[in-house]
């Protein structure tokens, strides 16, 4: 059995103990404006909470360092996709760090766990991500802001897509969790057709044979699946090998995306997935954007990394609205409510509920001719399309 | 074990308790000084270590007394913490019930697959015990009522018949602690007993004891047991703490971070475990800040402090160890 | 006569096509000290195995203390009083000597899952522990851990551990193995003080040892009882004397 | 449910059966040799499919670069064998998963460093792309049937190299008496060092035959590690039979829990009920294989001793 010198291994503890539990944050000078930034960056999920983050700091680089012409210091954090930890380092954010407010945040079950504490402390949160339906209805908040979308929407996408299609028959699959149950929900909103079949599978699964089969055997006129990460990647590649890529329409959300192109590659070129963003939407500031991260990190954003980039983008104008305070809360939150900024997908504004009310879009992925994949607009199904949980929300 | 190590030496329990004593004071002096500090950030960081303390020093007995090494340990510690969230739901707050009830739990749990568990030896040990924590971990993702995969927030902070008892953060603190404490010198009484004698001569020689007329399988069992149950109320604690439940807690990277606390603080003494939280967590709070690939850095420590415990550092270090 | 402490009735155990015990029959009378002998590879450590209960027999039943214990385990059969000295001292090597003896106290008193006071301020205990380490001759070393121990001392120890739960029959698998010719003299006077009270199985080599401590004494060879007798006669068995014993050990 | 989608399951098993019985072979040997538990082995069947994915990028040639990647895994095997896990094998078994979990920490995020942690692309080799018409109704991608080939080659090798050869017959020895291989003048700490590095490499084989249907990332050995263990201690760790054995049957009973367990479910109770049951169960379905077995035979299948 190992053992160590007690005594060192003590003084050591009793030492470092000390040090950190002491650290207090940084002696006052000129305040700088603080933000908090969680996201995935370890784990099978990782490449997505790079992405976002990618993004946010491009921004924020572009605008020399400076959120509203303040100096900007961001702490960023990783989750670990664990909703307990997230809910100590963002704690940690708040109490030590005293952050101005919380940006990022991938995942929902990540939101979930630390949108009490953080909410009830009345620090703003901007989501870089995540849009879970309890904060978009009975649970919103006027300190919460969702730069993305809510969750359902993307799927509902899929819904209307497969409805105006004609399909009559489809088969849902899902990882077993709640994000994958609202995904199924979300597409049958608008879908009228037979759902022959809804497979839920274990989450972070492997091998999809068993379930291909059984999709293969059914025999539907399009299959709409949600996998968020490397489960899209298994699911693509696996979907592309038993032959079902050009027979079965494959319609998603958060699978094929830049996040996992890159790996899938021409396994996924025709598929569909429902959107608010795509490198091909044609604005000046997207344009610009597109390009600027390419250059930066090699790769082709993915709609994270563009969430990310407005995340920033929305916190910059609202803090030039309120000359660079965050004190007032009540005059920074409406500053936040006006979305004083030019998103790259276009058209944005904030809902009463914090939820953007935006375009929606089909994208399918392509390779461009420089041989990179990316997404690119098939169609437009929504317009200016508000969630379906706004109602719920007290907030007017 | 390998046959060619040296017969390691034998904890002598007694000794542990003035250690333990001076770990519990340092626990709450550095609360204090937080406090002081007004660092309520550092104080949550207290709290967080005493909780992980009480779920290694639990672990500690089973590995350092009872020779177990169960790779499954986050169980019972998830079991509890779902225990407070559960019981919440159906307005069961309070915490005279509510941890009696973690702890009932979590050691039915380690009763009941102990009980097979025991069957088996070394690596099947190992092996078992992380099979059923990872069935746990299945069941809880599937409990769609309690949150399923994403997890919940608990109701409230545990009460004292109705009584917000736990909302100050000092409070949990202090219980924290105090659980620690408790646990810590009540496994300490417990391995100088009789019964701790007959299980550290199981662990050291099963062969001799049965010759003797004794199947450590009932020691055994019960130290299984006691050592989920208190798992299951460090679990209880640490969903009071962050006031969220899900079964990421029971992820058996918590389960191996576990064993690191008590293996880097070394499992001859049971205050070694609390040296071992206080080490992963600062390690965890202290690399976590420094870079983004923080992981590396606790790989580097803790491949380290295996592979250079060498015989030589500790005949050296011992000097000022053990005089 | 009275009914005999241990009585093996034909047993028979193989290891696939390897017939290692074949047809043994066997008794312990109460008080006696019985050795068995037999060359290397004679399946001694098998049948020992088997009377111990860690090893079940292919066929054939064993009776201990009035009882049929065929298919009862190790523990079961050591509470109904069979004490084993192992023939590689099989202590608790980073106990002490006290220790030691103390775990022997309990498993024997039933005080095993005592969770009361501490174990060893008990002084009934230490009392009790004493004076058995004081009669295998271990007084000064209560408190020395055991693996400081000479192989003689920790065959002691073992000895001691056994005799503190009052057996009812010792079974003692080479216990002159790997001991000094002073230690191996010590261990016989010592086995000697004990004959008459407790009866024992001797499974020795050492032949000095067995012809001063056996009243009976029984070969194996092939895995089976060539012959069962008194020390003179089995000395003089030409059998023996040809499949084991040599002329020239003969003494 | 139609013959051919019974068939095709029970294909799918199989092969997932293949593909666990290449990691857990090299776990197993390395156990079986030196007692050794070696929670690192989930890295090296990531850093496997890595190494093949680059060196079949770099060369542009299927074959090559998995010969190329194979050979890097290997002598990666032989590197952190010297480095690393030589100074562990006579460690007791807490040591052994501690430092190996260190070991863990350090390649998967050495990793990430070095690649990100997207997952990167591992195509099909062109000419093994696709599926083919095994028979009317039944189509089925060719990749799998390769696994499947692969996997039963490596095996059918694997007995030859344990039952056949000298190596073989040590390794058999040595998982059973140490000491007398020992006392053979066998240097039994060479033996170890190439048959670890021999299990890093087919670990890194079941890497890259995984590779072209699963999301390569830092983190990919990470549940496999833990199924593969389930497959040694219930084949009876050390045995390379019992592996085979073990491999095959929980990537059946995985494959078969999750295509009918959900449907049988479903006739039992009810559908809402099944759909939250059925995944929970077929998730848990091989770790209550391997409980019940080893409370039956708690040294597994073919697991003459106890560990």
């Amino acid at each position: 059995m190992t053992h160590f010198s007690t005594r060192a291994v003590l003084a050591a503890a009793a030492v470092s103990l000390v040090s950190v539990v002491t650290a207090s944050p940084g002696t006052a000078m000129a305040d700088p404006v603080k933000v908090g930034f969680v996201s995935t960056l370890s784990g099978p999920s990782a490449a997505l909470g790079v992405h976002m983050r990618d993004g946010f700091m491009l921004a924020l680089k572009e605008m020399g360092g400076k959120l509203g012409g303040q100096p900007t210091e961001v702490i960023v954090v990783d989750d670990e996709l664990k909703p307990d930890v997230a809910v100590t380092k963002v704690k940690a954010l708040i109490e030590r760090d005293k952050v101005d407010l919380i940006a990022g945040v991938v995942f929902s079950n990540v939101m979930m766990a630390i949108s009490r504490p953080v909410l009830e402390n009345e620090t703003f949160i901007v989501s870089g991500n995540s849009g879970p339906s309890p904060l978009a209805g009975k649970a919103c908040s006027p300190f919460f802001f969702a730069a993305s979308y809510q969750n359902d929407q993307n799927h509902e996408v899929m819904g209307k897509y497969a409805q105006d299609k004609g399909y009559r028959r489809v088969v849902l699959m899902t990882p077993n969790y709640q994000a994958g149950k609202d995904a199924m929900a979300g597409f049958k909103r608008h879908f009228k057709g037979e759902v022959v079949e809804e497979i839920f599978t274990p989450l972070g699964q492997l091998d999809f044979s068993a379930e291909l089969a059984k999709i293969s055997a059914a025999n539907p006129d399009a299959v709409f699946t949600f996998m968020p990460g490397g489960m899209g990647v298994n699911l693509v590649k696996q979907y592309a090998q038993a032959g079902l890529s050009g027979k079965i329409p494959f319609l998603s959300a958060f699978t094929v995306d830049e996040t996992t192109l890159p790996a899938t590659q021409d396994a996924a070129l025709g598929l569909m997935s429902g959107a608010q963003w795509a490198p091909s939407i044609d604005t000046p500031q997207n344009k610009a954007f597109v390009a600027a991260f390419e250059k930066e990190y090699g790769v082709v954003p993915s709609l994270y990394a563009a969430q990310g980039y407005d995340a920033a983008s929305l916190i910059d104008g609202a803090l030039k609205a309120t000359g660079g305070k965050t004190a007032d809360k009540a005059a920074f939150g409406k500053a936040l409510a006006a979305a004083p900024f030019t998103s790259v997908r276009g058209g944005f504004t904030f809902n009463t509920n914090g939820f953007p009310i935006q375009d929606f879009y089909v994208v399918k992925a392509v390779k461009r001719p420089d041989g990179k994949y990316a997404t690119q607009v098939e169609a437009k199904v929504f317009e200016k399309a508000q969630d379906a949980y706004v109602e719920n929300c007290p907030l007017k | 074990m390998s046959p060619l190590a040296p017969a390691p030496a034998v904890p002598r329990p007694r000794a542990g308790i003035g250690q333990t004593a001076a770990l519990m004071a340092l626990l709450a002096a550095a609360l204090a000084l937080a406090y002081g500090l007004g660092s309520s950030y550092g104080a949550g960081l207290v709290t967080r270590t005493a909780i992980l303390a009480l779920a290694a020093v639990s672990l500690s007995f089973l590995i350092g007394q009872a020779g177990l090494v169960s790779f499954g340990h986050a169980a019972p510690l998830g079991i509890g913490a779902y225990a407070v969230l559960i019981a919440g739901e159906y307005d069961m707050t309070n915490i005279l019930a509510v941890l009696p009830l973690a702890f009932g739990a979590a050691a039915l749990f380690a009763l009941a697959t102990g009980a097979i568990a025991l069957r088996t030896r070394g690596v099947y040990f190992i092996m078992i015990t992380l099979a059923f924590a990872q069935m746990v971990f299945y069941v809880a993702a599937s409990l769609s009522a309690f949150g399923g995969d994403d997890g919940m927030a608990i109701a409230a902070r545990s009460t004292f018949f109705g009584a917000r008892i736990l909302k100050p953060d000092l409070h949990l603190a202090l219980l924290a602690i105090a659980l620690l404490a408790a646990a810590a010198l009540g496994l300490e009484h417990l391995a100088a007993s009789r019964y701790g004698l007959m299980l550290r001569a199981g662990r050291e020689n099963e062969t001799k004891l049965e010759a003797l007329g004794l199947d450590p399988y009932r020691h055994r069992l019960i130290a299984i047991s006691v050592a989920g149950g208190i798992a299951g109320v460090a679990g209880a604690l640490l969903a009071n703490q962050v006031e969220y439940v899900s079964p990421s807690t029971m992820n058996w990277h918590l389960s191996g971070e576990l064993i690191v606390m008590v293996v880097l603080g070394g499992s001859r003494r049971l205050g070694g475990a609390v040296i071992g939280a206080m080490v992963v967590v600062l390690l965890d709070e202290a690399l976590g800040r420094f870079t983004e690939h923080w992981k590396l850095g606790l790989g580097l420590v803790i491949l380290g402090a295996v592979l250079f415990r060498g015989a030589e550092v500790r005949a050296l270090l011992g000097k000022f160890s053990h005089g | 006569m009275a009914e005999p402490v241990l009585a093996l009735d034909r047993l028979n155990k193989s290891f696939g096509a390897l017939h290692v015990t074949r047809d043994v029959c066997l008794d312990i009378r109460p008080g006696e000290v019985h050795a068995l002998i037999g060359p290397n590879g004679a399946g001694k450590t098998t049948l020992v195995s088997q009377i111990a209960g860690s090893l079940k027999p292919d066929s054939g039943r064993i009776r201990f203390a009035g009882e049929d214990v065929t298919r009862l385990g190790v523990a079961p059969r050591a509470r109904r009083g069979l004490a084993r000295v192992f023939q590689i001292s099989n202590v608790v090597g980073a106990f002490t000597a006290l220790e030691n003896v103390a775990v022997a106290v309990l498993a024997a008193s039933g005080g095993a899952f005592g969770m009361g006071r501490p174990a060893l301020a008990d002084p009934a205990l230490r009392a009790k522990a004493q004076d058995v380490l004081d009669s295998v001759g271990l007084a000064g070393r209560m408190a020395v851990r055991a693996v400081e121990f000479s192989h003689g001392e920790r065959r002691a120890l073992e000895l001691a551990m056994s005799l503190v739960q009052d057996p009812e029959l010792l079974l003692l698998d080479e216990p002159m193995a790997g001991t000094g010719r002073a230690e191996g003299e010590k261990l016989t006077r010592l086995l000697l003080s004990l004959k008459g009270r407790i009866p024992m199985l001797l499974i020795e080599h050492d032949m000095t040892a067995v012809f001063t401590l056996a009243d009976r004494v029984s070969v194996l060879i092939g895995g089976a009882v060539a012959a069962t007798g008194e020390p003179a006669v089995i000395r003089s068995d030409p059998v023996v004397r040809k499949a084991y014993i040599g002329e020239d050990e003969a003494v | 449910m139609t013959t051919a989608l019974i068939v095709s399951q029970v294909l799918n098993g199989l092969q997932l059966g293949v593909i666990l019985f290449l990691v857990a072979a090299g776990l197993t040997l390395v156990f079986g040799v030196m007692d050794f538990i070696n929670l690192a082995h989930g890295v090296q069947y990531m850093l496997g499919a890595y190494l093949v994915a680059v060196s079949v990028a770099f060369t542009g040639h299927f074959g090559l670069g998995l010969v190329l990647g194979l050979l890097a895994a290997l002598a990666l095997g032989f590197v952190m064998e010297i480095l690393v896990f030589r100074h562990l094998t006579r460690r007791d078994h807490l040591e052994q998963v501690l430092g190996t979990f260190g070991v863990i920490l350090i390649v998967t995020e050495a990793v990430r460093m070095i690649f990100g942690s997207a997952p990167i692309a591992f195509p099909v080799p062109a000419t093994l792309a696709g599926s083919v018409t095994l028979f009317p109704g039944l189509n089925y991608p060719v990749w799998r049937l390769v696994i499947l080939g692969v996997g039963i080659a490596v095996a059918g090798l694997l007995w030859f190299l344990v039952n056949r050869t000298r190596i073989g017959m040590l390794v058999r020895a040595g998982s059973t008496h140490r000491e007398t291989v020992s006392a053979l003048g066998v240097d039994i700490d060479r033996l170890f060092l190439f048959v670890f590095a021999f299990g890093a490499m087919l670990a890194g084989l079941a890497g890259a035959m995984a590779g072209p249907l699963v999301s390569v990332e830092p983190t990919m050995g990470d549940r496999i590690l833990i199924i593969a263990f389930v497959v040694i201690v219930v084949g009876g760790a050390g045995s390379i039979k019992g592996a085979f054995v073990a491999a095959l049957l929980i990537g059946m009973v995985d494959t078969l829990g999750r295509a009918f367990v959900p449907d049988l479910l479903k006739s039992l109770v009810g559908r809402s009920a099944a759909a939250t049951a059925g995944p929970a169960l077929s998730s848990m379905l091989i770790y209550l294989l391997m409980a019940a077995i080893l409370s039956v035979r708690p040294s597994g299948l073919f697991g003459g001793r106890t560990a």
